[in-house]
């Protein structure tokens, strides 16, 4: 029953023209969002937490860091859920929105990547390291990377989609290693602290500005994969009739 | 007469455009059908959807027996003798009764067994790829263009080997262009033609 | 069954028949086996400290190497498109050619390990480890380039892609190899590489062929 | 706000980076969709017959 | 002339838009230059003392990687027999070839080789040796190896040959190459090496033009 | 009229032994050379000794003029587009007046152009095979089964296209088996006969 209206809700945002206006209406919403989540987070970040006795100031860091880090990964989970919606039903829709996943999952991989090594200078007293985190998120960037490739190589962009979409459901398997690389293994990177339910092992203070700049980058992901994904479909569909009708009609915003 | 192949309403896409216009077709036991058209218009398409080597885009399929395809490549290892390429066929798709050496002594290549299949002619090639049709027994047979490049012989010789399959309770759809084949009992055709592009609105 | 033997042995044939990459291997292997030591100098220490490495690195590029040659050949002269004809498993077929991959690529390198191993002075405690981390390993290396293989198949930049997509892969199976040979040439404990890289073996072994037929299958489109 | 100076370069060149890179994100769509745009613009203009030349 | 360049760009053409051999030199480099370290240890006077092996090595592979596609897919394709119509020099459009797989493999190794040894911590007096032996030292494997691979070209158990062709032909260029970088690191003169790799060179391109002209002329039919 | 090819008592030899009985051949201009023979019977060997990719084992051969080959393998690049293939003849052969596109349209392929070659259809790619020839000017044509794979239009086409060429003055060879071409002017024809194998005493 829910799946099948799922499924239903699915195929009527599987028609491209209403999936057009979908992400037209939505997503300047998403980037105000973003922007008031933003403003508040860092506003958190700056003024109102303390530095911490360990870290000093660098545990600002953590505000970017681990957002993005969790971004990365959940994005992927998002991705992963699209393109196994594309494989097994066929949708173009989901397709498209399943490769543009990636070009923003790979942005924020690189953002977890760059401010984790930043951090890790004063911390560890190093930028890099081989451990099992760190190489995780490394191949995760790669993985992203090759999705991008592989479906940019295909002349037919469908079959590119499909392609790649059996390269992101193999890529899952990467997303568990990340998260519980602290546990399986000794790693330089410092355990789970945070935790949403139960007791967490970082100080309350320090949760708002994270809790904000979490749900910020949230909605950034939500919006610029909305956008992406109607530029694409409006590439894909150039030929097709109701591009053109719209480009006839009342002009194209 | 039994259907071993049936297709309804099928399609094909590329870059998300169908190739040719949805087509019915039906393989009945002890039946040829004869796919025409023009250069481009998609019957290598269909043969390799009817064999399963690609899936439709919509439409159903069922295939009843099990198929052989020989298409416009010729599926051998050139490194490999003639005898080993049969051999290796017989192996993979479950041997029947011809062994090598009779199939390819049926196709008219007797004594080139130990020749490696790259030094072999034209018309050499194609004959070896029906001899692989013989060693292993498949009702269905999908043939893309089985006559090009074979001599009048050749040519006899491919209908005589249909004739003996329909008559065994086989069934067959080939493509072809200039020579069409001189069966006994006759063949049904299925004229193809490319799907008309979606019109710009 | 019986096809998939069928394909196997054909596999190995056109490997013995055809196939530098055949040789390629070993060729690697004393390359570097000969080279190194010109190198370095015959300094027993030096040599054993970078052994391990240098016998994975000649496993990794003997694997690389036969990729392209994978399923590449078989979609050009049309025996790929026979495997669809419907009466066979196409897993089984993936698994049998992943299998004769490795069989080609990394089991040369593992019977002759011993042999690189001994020439550059590895100490004998390592040389059990090394020789477990081989085994483990090279499949990983086969299961991952042949996967990489399929998807990349019916690219026109064709395998500018490959490497790329084998690379952050296979690195870190790399990584966690040589981590446990040094690891156990210090006497420390070796079970969390090997376990992990178990672990991936496992993983790569339950994934793959049914990503790979099911790209092949796109890319015979 | 930071008031500890030893460590201020590497909070800010995060916060940099984080900056950049949202900003290419929200960028990159939006200059994607004005090449589209004119693309599309000029295929239609000469489906329709009716091109007139962005460059007078 | 005009038809050797439009072979050649033709050749560069088809690496870049096909071949994975396009990146994998520069895949050895790096799979070397991150695993050897790794293996090894962070020791810079190790490191130092194995890095011109290692990026010889490199070259090497990469050139020997490329060799079975250097005639046999236009062999397969029917562009070889194009060659021999008539109206061109034959011998040139050999050269042509041989100088695309030198760019293609050759090429990027010496452009990268500063970086590599840099992070492999080679003496920077090393270097100058070290780009000296590669500028003349991988033509000559481009050479020889083209050589190897025209003679295989016909025969039925292709390449199994083709490394055994090749090897003992090479290593002496190896032997040369890092013994010249071995002395340049110790203040030692070069002369001798390089003299010696020079005067290989010298041969291979007076030689080997030729003879792979008449070893694919043979093959072909 | 000149004679652009001659070949007198020419054979090959493959293990010592001859292909086929040694073979006298004169193309003029403007006239065209039909050979005949069945499957293995020696035709390609034959034209690729015309064309100089093989060397005869005895007699003499003569060519004047440049020379163009088409084989029964493609001889095209399936990664690059068609244009690109035709580019690269254009360049590697010398250019002629007809540029890559018409050459295109002239064989029924406009539009194909930015088309990778594998992703053409049989027929479309013997086509291509086709353009190759008319973009760069060579008087001698040593075709292969030119008609092979195509459809009636593209027989027809090739006979206009050989038409056109003995008019501007070439010459032509061509093997073929089931389509003989139409030729206003006729054409000679040499039947190849396999040689006889050397008697066991
Ligand atoms: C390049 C280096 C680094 C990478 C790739 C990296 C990656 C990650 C990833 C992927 C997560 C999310 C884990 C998850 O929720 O499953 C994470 C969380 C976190 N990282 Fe890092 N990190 C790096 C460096 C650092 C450094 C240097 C520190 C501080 C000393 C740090 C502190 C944290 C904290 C506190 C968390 C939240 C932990 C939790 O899950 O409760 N990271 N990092
Ligand atoms: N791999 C491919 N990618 C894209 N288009 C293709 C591909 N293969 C074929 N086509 C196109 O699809 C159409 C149908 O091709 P198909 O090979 O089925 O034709 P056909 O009827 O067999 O022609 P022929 O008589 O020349 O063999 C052709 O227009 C062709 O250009
Ligand atoms: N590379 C080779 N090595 C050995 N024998 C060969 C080779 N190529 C062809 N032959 C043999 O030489 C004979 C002539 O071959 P050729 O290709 O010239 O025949 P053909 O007349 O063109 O036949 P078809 O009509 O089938 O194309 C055949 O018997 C063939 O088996
Ligand atoms: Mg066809
Ligand atoms: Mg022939």
């Amino acid at each position: 029953m829910i799946w099948k209206s799922i499924k239903v809700g699915f195929h009527r945002l599987g028609s491209p023209p209403t999936f057009y206006r979908f992400c037209l209406l939505l997503s300047p919403w998403l980037w105000a969002g973003f922007a008031i989540c933003t403003i508040i987070g860092l506003y958190y970040a700056f003024y109102v937490v303390p530095p911490d006795y360990q870290q000093s100031d660098t545990v600002r860091i953590l505000y970017i860091h681990v957002p993005a880090a969790w971004q990365a990964m959940a994005g992927y989970v998002v991705m992963a859920i699209l393109a196994m919606i594309a494989l097994v039903w066929r949708i173009r829709t989901t397709e498209i929105m399943a490769m543009m996943c990636a070009p923003i999952g790979a942005a924020f991989t690189l953002i977890c990547l760059a401010t984790g090594s930043i951090w890790g200078r004063p911390m560890w007293g190093t930028w890099w390291e081989w451990d099992a985190r760190l190489t995780s998120m490394l191949v995760l960037l790669f993985i992203y990377l090759g999705i991008m490739g592989l479906y940019a190589a295909f002349e037919d962009r469908r079959k590119g989609a499909r392609v790649a979409c059996i390269l992101v459901l193999v890529g899952l398997v990467n997303i568990p290693i990340i998260h519980f690389s602290v546990e399986w293994w000794t790693t330089l990177h410092q355990g789970k602290t945070i935790r949403i339910f139960g007791e967490s092992s970082m100080h309350y203070s320090m949760m708002p500005p994270l809790i904000w700049m979490t749900i910020a980058v949230k909605l950034m992901f939500g919006a610029a994969l909305l956008d992406r994904s109607r530029n694409e479909l409006l590439s894909q569909d150039r030929r097709k009739g109701w591009v053109a009708k719209k480009l006839l009609g009342k002009g194209v915003k | 007469m039994s259907a071993l192949l049936q297709a309804s309403r099928v399609t094909f896409q590329r870059q998300g455009e169908d190739v040719f216009e949805a087509t019915d077709l039906t393989l009945n036991a002890g039946q040829a059908t004869v796919i025409l058209g023009p250069n481009g218009s998609g019957k290598t398409t269909l043969l390799r959807l009817l064999a399963g080597i690609l899936k439709p885009a919509s439409g159903t399929l069922e295939r009843s027996a099990r198929t052989a395809f020989l298409g416009h490549l010729p599926a051998l290892k050139g490194e490999l003798t003639c005898r080993e390429n049969l051999d290796f066929l017989a192996r993979f798709h479950g041997a029947g009764t011809l062994n090598s050496s009779k199939a390819l002594a049926r196709v008219g290549l007797a004594g080139l067994g130990l020749r490696p299949a790259r030094a072999l002619s034209a018309g050499q090639k194609r004959r070896l790829g029906l001899a692989g049709l013989l060693v292993s027994p498949r009702p269905i047979w999908l043939l893309d263009e089985p006559y090009a490049s074979l001599d009048d012989a050749g040519c006899r010789l491919v209908d005589t080997l249909l004739e003996g399959h329909l008559a065994d309770g086989g069934t067959v759809a080939l493509s072809t262009h200039q020579h069409k084949p001189q069966l006994a009992q006759g063949f049904q055709t299925l004229q193809v033609s490319p799907a008309r592009r979606a019109e710009v609105a | 069954m019986s096809a998939m033997l069928a394909l196997l042995l054909r596999d190995l044939r056109l490997a013995i028949r055809h196939g530098g990459e055949s040789l390629m291997p070993l060729v690697f292997l004393f390359a570097v086996i000969i080279l190194v030591p010109l190198g370095v100098g015959p300094g027993p220490n030096l040599l054993a400290a970078i052994a391990p490495g240098m016998i994975w690195v000649a496993a990794l590029l003997a694997s690389l190497l036969a990729l392209e040659n994978l399923f590449r050949p078989d979609h050009e002269d049309g025996t790929l498109e026979q495997w669809w004809l419907g009466h066979l498993p196409v897993t089984g077929l993936v698994i049998s050619r992943l299998l004769s991959h490795w069989l080609v690529t990394g089991v040369p390198v593992i019977l002759f390990a011993p042999l690189a191993a001994q020439m550059l002075y590895l100490p004998p405690q390592s040389l059990s480890v090394l020789m477990i981390s081989l085994l483990i390993g090279t499949p990983i290396l086969s299961l991952i380039g042949g996967l990489a293989a399929a998807l990349t198949l019916g690219t026109n930049r064709g395998s500018v892609l490959l490497p790329i997509l084998v690379f952050p892969l296979v690195v870190p199976v790399l990584i966690f190899a040589t981590g446990a040979v040094a690891a156990a040439a210090d006497d420390l404990p070796v079970r969390a590489n090997l376990g992990l890289m178990l672990a991936l073996l496992v993983l790569a072994i339950t994934l793959v062929p049914l990503a790979a037929t099911a790209a092949l299958r796109l890319n015979i489109e | 706000m930071i008031p500890e100076l030893e460590y201020a370069s590497f909070v800010w060149s995060s916060y940099g980076i984080f900056a950049v890179v949202v900003a290419w994100q929200i960028l990159q769509p939006v200059l994607y969709r004005r090449r589209l745009m004119a693309e599309l613009r000029e295929e239609q203009a000469l489906q329709s017959g009716e091109y007139d030349d962005p460059n007078p």
